[in-house]
């Protein structure tokens, strides 16, 4: 049994946090968002060159095919570092929809691009409000084109393509596969609490669209958020383990009453909490990171309970940040606020704790009928 | 228990009610406004027009001595003029520093000069008053404060930086403390000044807060020369000064901002979950019972501590319980609203987002409160040691001269 | 405006907790418990011979007529006190169905002996697992007789009658007067997780039962539910603050590591949570007094209020007083037991959090349609 | 990351396997038991004859040398015969302590005659001990402890009391610390001894828990002679081997008993609330997920040590983390399987209370799971001190002699 990354991904973590390190030192992504241009385009190729973008895609379309492993780890060193690239769309669920539900010709069009850091993808699934579920989907596809509002779609400012949920001829959601500078498609900034990852609203008025043969019904919707579930459940991994780095630096440097505020209870619990939180998270991570490289039959449990776990964990890590910190926290320099917006963001987008729990439940209680 | 009136009483609300439906609107379910939080010039020139307002019919200083234009009524007319106000539109106070807590406290230490000076023009809303108290390196441990002060002939030089001072950069004058004798230990060597903010030497910096927004400022003091006439209080006694005027903070009711109880029902009787509202969603009700039960409590303790306060009893350090538990509250309102709008939760954008982002914007200032006005664990301290008489934390700077005390800087 | 008790209530709530401490110091309790007798009818006698069973009960049945806040005080006293006495059932349940509902022969009836200590009555409304509703009620009324089993009914080994909820001819639920001495009455001890108040399944078989007249239908049970609700957190509040004082007074006597644990904020934060619990939970207790007192249109919404906090507080209070006294509190003979368990009875028998929580939603729901 | 068994692991699994067929029942849904927690005498019986057959099959000390009966095998081992062992029912062990803890640190500061006296019986199951560490004023501060020996020619004399003693009134010999020497520092007054339960002058009083039942003793020393020859370590260095003993934990699973997710989880999809399974409601799901999730992310936390350790890696303090989750889970899962029965929540007698009255009986011992083998308290400092390296507590005994630190009883 081996229950750890494998050491191959250790050795690789080391440079990915070093890279991600010297281009990102704390504080630089703010810099950015204060500047107004987040994105980031020679960091997206440079990412692209180290072979961190198609880490877990076939050599074939330009990947390094090192596994899901590899990838869960970088998940998580990006959830530590904040940098402003547009990893998870790209990644977990533009160039997973292609892998999974595209075909060949799909595949090949857009996946190379995506390793290189040449092309962005993203995903449009929700339709405002509410939770994933076929009745949320109003967007209807036509002769070859969709009609429908698309809104957060997260880096729609920035994507080449997005890999829509539209209701086809039946009624049935599916996927569809639509180039963004084409006509028919109006891109509008709108205001989210992330400020790195920022979203539009999309509306496609007669876009052209070409189906993902593989994924036209909402199974397939649920199969590509399962596995999106778990690699963003690493990056709210890294980003509830940097809240937590920055709090125990913090409890430990600053003095109150004569003493390092650290070696009071109300800190040392409190973060303890944190840790335990965290650590809990990262183990059921670890099980969606089996489950994802070996595409095991506990996948659904896994991804939801990895979900859940790294939801609460980054809530809890990037709001107690912040206490720790005390008034400093509360400035937007201290840069503690980055991690507390990433983490509402990344609890709601793709689907509520309410949505994961019934998932989990829903699924367990089969498993136990079946 | 009886929660009418007496005579007295009744006369005193209907006189409220008839000033305030003579000069502002009532508020209606249709004029609730989810406000941003800055004070804009307009916001300050309205707040001052209504505090003269007041002034002028006796409404601005009900507990204050009619020699300084006050009422000299009772503690419960104070809280019937704050029950009846919370119910018209009034603009935001920047006077709840200078007229509840600043000027209470000269009239406990000022010079006869100082009581001629300064209490009338703050009353009729003529000057705003700030509070210089906080340093970056003395938040919570506010003793451990290092803006000297060295006097130098009849003036006294001051040095240092202030933070968290709330309308500073509109500010008039400010009380401050300061550090004038660094041998003694920490609660001694401290010394209180009225300062004027415009002297020369006074630097003052809005801070950006996680929310973009600036409603505090950091206050640089660079060879500010004070004359000996400002000081309230002896020289060393400025730790009395400073814990008198906290203390008077208890007169000044706190607003509380939203979203509250009411918010979040209103959202989930709007909102529709799984095919129905989300108001009838058991998981949902788990939530909106507990807050529910905890602003009623909180509202009730209120009544108590009113009832004490009327009976001319002090209210004692419980009073913490009402920022510990609303603020933790407003924080998990705030997230759990966001949370029941799923994958559009982290919209802003008020098209989207209901009552104006209000949930969101929220979110953003959720953290500052359970921070200013005393850290989470800076209030449970109080309740344990002050309220259940269980002991001190252990003191690491005890018996220590104040320039002896660890630091993160000194030994770092 | 007065938010507090009446100088008379409150001179006499010194009165009430110097008897109770003086017939009850800490661990007089648990050695009737072990003794296996618990309830002390001369102490029952006594309560009555102070006016304290019927200080809210009208003269002209033996009570003090001092009023509802009275009688809420008291409760407080006994919540901390935890005499062996069936007061929640005679007074709270029994006496104020029959003032509520009952006719002036069956107030005579039984009141006066209520009131003077002579006579024990209870409530069955429960029939096993659940909370309150309608449908849980099977037991049947027909010609004056009902037949069903009731479960838990506390202090049904002690008690000379019980108001019993059965379907009458229209299928809907009232209240019955049940002489728990005749025929076709048979009580079984059943083991609680409560000590002093013990439960029996009360099987009735054909016994004699007289409606109470203005108790005929499931509103009326609720109106009786909401009231004993209030003087149940009384009860709550007062065991909470009980516990809170034990543990408070342990952690101020008990040293480690060279200091009294009542220095370390693990120990002072929590106790100060306990605190707030406690305070809120009084807070909302007072406004049921005021509620109850003045039967104010907003009792219903009260009861649940108060209800929910004050179930809240003491299971808080008794499990972190366990805690605070560490392994000696997890011993038989330090009484924190006796806490925790009522705590968890009073929490369900007279309904779940779940049913209140449901039922202030409603109501609150209601008043907002309305 | 890859769970399956290396070859040498699954021939060992195999064997182990067969060797449980041959000897115990597999469980079975059908079979499992919500047992009560005293051990009879019968059950001790049991015990000891299953230690028997597993230590004459070469299963009971899988880590141990050979010279003493053991496998010499490695930790893989060790945690396949864990995992495996759980699979059946075999009667609880009463030999934790001493082959998983005592004989380990015997094995490492013992001398040559007490290395032949006592870990062979041990292991065989003809003797059981037990461990006399914790005192009524020596919980949390194990090394406040109190009790007295006092050398007396070649002997030693003991007096004091000792609490919170599993199976003492059952065992043979016990691992005992004393305080030799008050007059210095409290950690370096300490002298460990192996000690003969039947000795005169030991008195052990089972004590009744809340619950109502016994599984811990006190155990009163009176005068007890022990020989110098059973003292275990120097004088004086009682503290190394009490924590090396208590090292020696972190080999031994602890069962966590029940409830868990398992059972409420059954207790739901059998239960009706409103109309339907409770399952099925969504306040019900909310708590059902969070305790799914919390038990497996201890389950695979404890994969990731046991991956730590078969690698020969120590496994450290984030170990605490298991006990601090579960036993505040067991209470939460106890009370709200209670509060789900509505009315009849607080009934335990078994027709009425589902599962033999599991959740009211766990209810009653959960308290004790929060604060045996280190409180929740002790165990969050235990992880910000060693985990996160933030400091220790202010002490305020550091640097006093042990009959100087103050105590209640001394102030009192």
């Amino acid at each position: 049994m081996n229950f750890d990354f494998s050491d191959d991904v250790t050795t690789m973590r080391g440079e990915v946090r070093r890279l991600l390190h010297d281009r990102f030192p704390r504080g630089a992504v703010r810099q950015q968002v204060d500047a107004g241009a987040p994105f980031d385009r020679d960091l997206w190729r440079e990412l692209g060159a180290m072979g961190w973008l198609g880490v877990a895609l076939p050599e074939a379309v330009g990947g390094a095919d090192l596994g899901y492993e590899a990838l869960c780890m970088i998940a998580e060193e990006i959830g530590g570092a904040l940098p402003p690239a547009p990893f998870a769309s790209s990644v977990y669920f533009a160039a997973e929809a292609l892998v999974l539900f595209g075909s060949a010709e799909q595949q090949v069009r857009w996946l190379p691009g995506i390793a290189a850091g040449e092309a962005v993808g993203t995903v449009a699934i929700a339709e405002g409000i509410g939770d994933p579920r076929p009745g949320g989907i109003a967007t209807v596809a036509a002769k070859g084109a969709l009609t429908g509002v698309k809104l957060p779609v997260v880096d729609g400012d920035i994507a080449d393509f997005a890999v829509v949920a539209a209701k086809g001829a039946g009624g049935e959601p599916g996927l569809w596969l639509v180039d963004l500078t084409a006509p028919g498609v109006t891109r509008e900034a709108i205001e989210s609490l992330d400020l790195v990852r920022r979203s539009v609203r999309l509306t496609l008025d007669g876009a052209a669209a070409e189906p993902l043969p593989g994924g036209q019904d909402w199974p397939a919707i649920e199969r590509l958020l399962d596995r999106a579930a778990i690699l963003v459940a690493f990056e709210q991994v890294g980003g509830a383990q940097a809240a937590l780095d920055m709090a125990v630096g913090y409890a430990q440097d600053r003095f109150a009453f004569g003493r390092s505020i650290g070696s009071f209870q109300a800190i040392k619990h409190k973060l303890a909490d944190v840790y335990v939180a965290t650590e809990l998270a990262r183990s059921n991570a670890y099980f969606g990171a089996w489950a994802i490289a070996n595409d095991a039959a506990d996948l659904p449990v896994a991804a939801a309970t990895a979900r859940i776990a790294a939801t609460d964990a980054f809530s809890l890590a990037a709001q107690e940040n912040i206490q720790t910190h005390g008034g400093m926290g509360f400035t937007w320099d201290s840069d503690c606020h980055l991690f507390y917006r990433r983490a509402r963001e990344l609890a709601v987008v793709a689907g509520s704790q309410r949505y994961w729990r019934r998932r989990l439940i829903d699924r367990l209680d089969a498993q136990n009928h079946g | 228990m009886d929660f009418s009136d007496t005579p007295q009483e009744a006369a005193f609300r209907a006189e409220v009610r008839a000033f305030l439906d003579a000069h502002v609107p009532a508020k209606t379910p249709g004029n609730r406004s989810y406000a941003s939080r800055a004070m804009s010039p307009a916001d300050v020139a309205a707040s001052k027009a209504w505090q003269r307002t007041k002034a002028e019919n006796g409404f601005a200083g009900i507990l204050w001595p009619k020699a300084f234009g006050g009422r000299e009524g009772t503690p419960m007319e104070h809280i019937i003029f704050q029950q009846e106000e919370e119910n018209y539109l009034v603009p935001a106070s920047v006077f709840n520093q200078g007229v509840g807590m600043a000027m209470p406290t000269v009239m406990t230490f000022g010079t006869p000069e100082q009581l001629e000076r300064y209490p009338r023009p703050a009353l009729f809303g003529d000057e705003i008053w700030c509070q210089l108290f906080s340093e970056p390196d003395a938040g919570s441990d506010l003793a451990g404060l290092r803006t000297r002060a060295v006097q130098d002939g009849d003036d006294w030089v001051v040095n240092g930086q202030k933070i968290w001072t709330s309308n500073a950069h509109f500010s008039d004058y400010a009380m401050l403390v300061t550090r004038s004798d660094p041998t003694v230990a920490k609660h001694a060597g401290l010394t209180f000044f009225i300062v004027d903010m415009k002297s020369p030497g006074i630097d003052v910096r809005p801070i950006k807060q996680i929310s973009g927004t600036s409603n505090f400022c950091e206050v640089f003091l660079s060879d500010v020369r004070i004359p000996d006439s400002q000081r309230l209080g002896a020289v060393g006694a400025g730790w009395k000064v400073a814990m008198t005027m906290l203390a008077n903070e208890r007169f000044t009711v706190g607003k509380t901002e939203g979203p509250d109880f009411e918010d979040i029902f209103l959202l989930t009787r709007g909102l529709e979950l799984d095919g129905r509202r989300a108001v009838d969603d058991p998981a949902v009700i788990e939530h909106l019972a507990d807050w529910y039960v905890q602003s009623a409590g909180l509202k009730y303790a209120r009544l108590r501590s009113q009832t004490a306060l009327s009976r001319g009893k002090t209210p004692g350090p419980e009073a913490s319980i009402g920022k510990l538990v609303s603020a933790s509250k407003l924080q998990d309102i705030a997230t759990y609203g966001i949370d029941l709008l799923g994958q559009a939760g982290a919209v802003m954008d008020p098209a989207v987002a209901p009552m104006n982002a209000w949930f969101q914007h929220a979110l953003l200032y959720a953290p500052g409160k359970r921070i200013a006005g005393g850290t989470d664990e800076i209030l449970r301290n109080i309740i344990a040691e002050r309220v259940l008489g269980l002991p001190g934390d252990i003191r690491a700077d005890k018996g220590l001269a104040f320039n002896q005390v660890p630091t993160s800087r000194r030994q770092g």
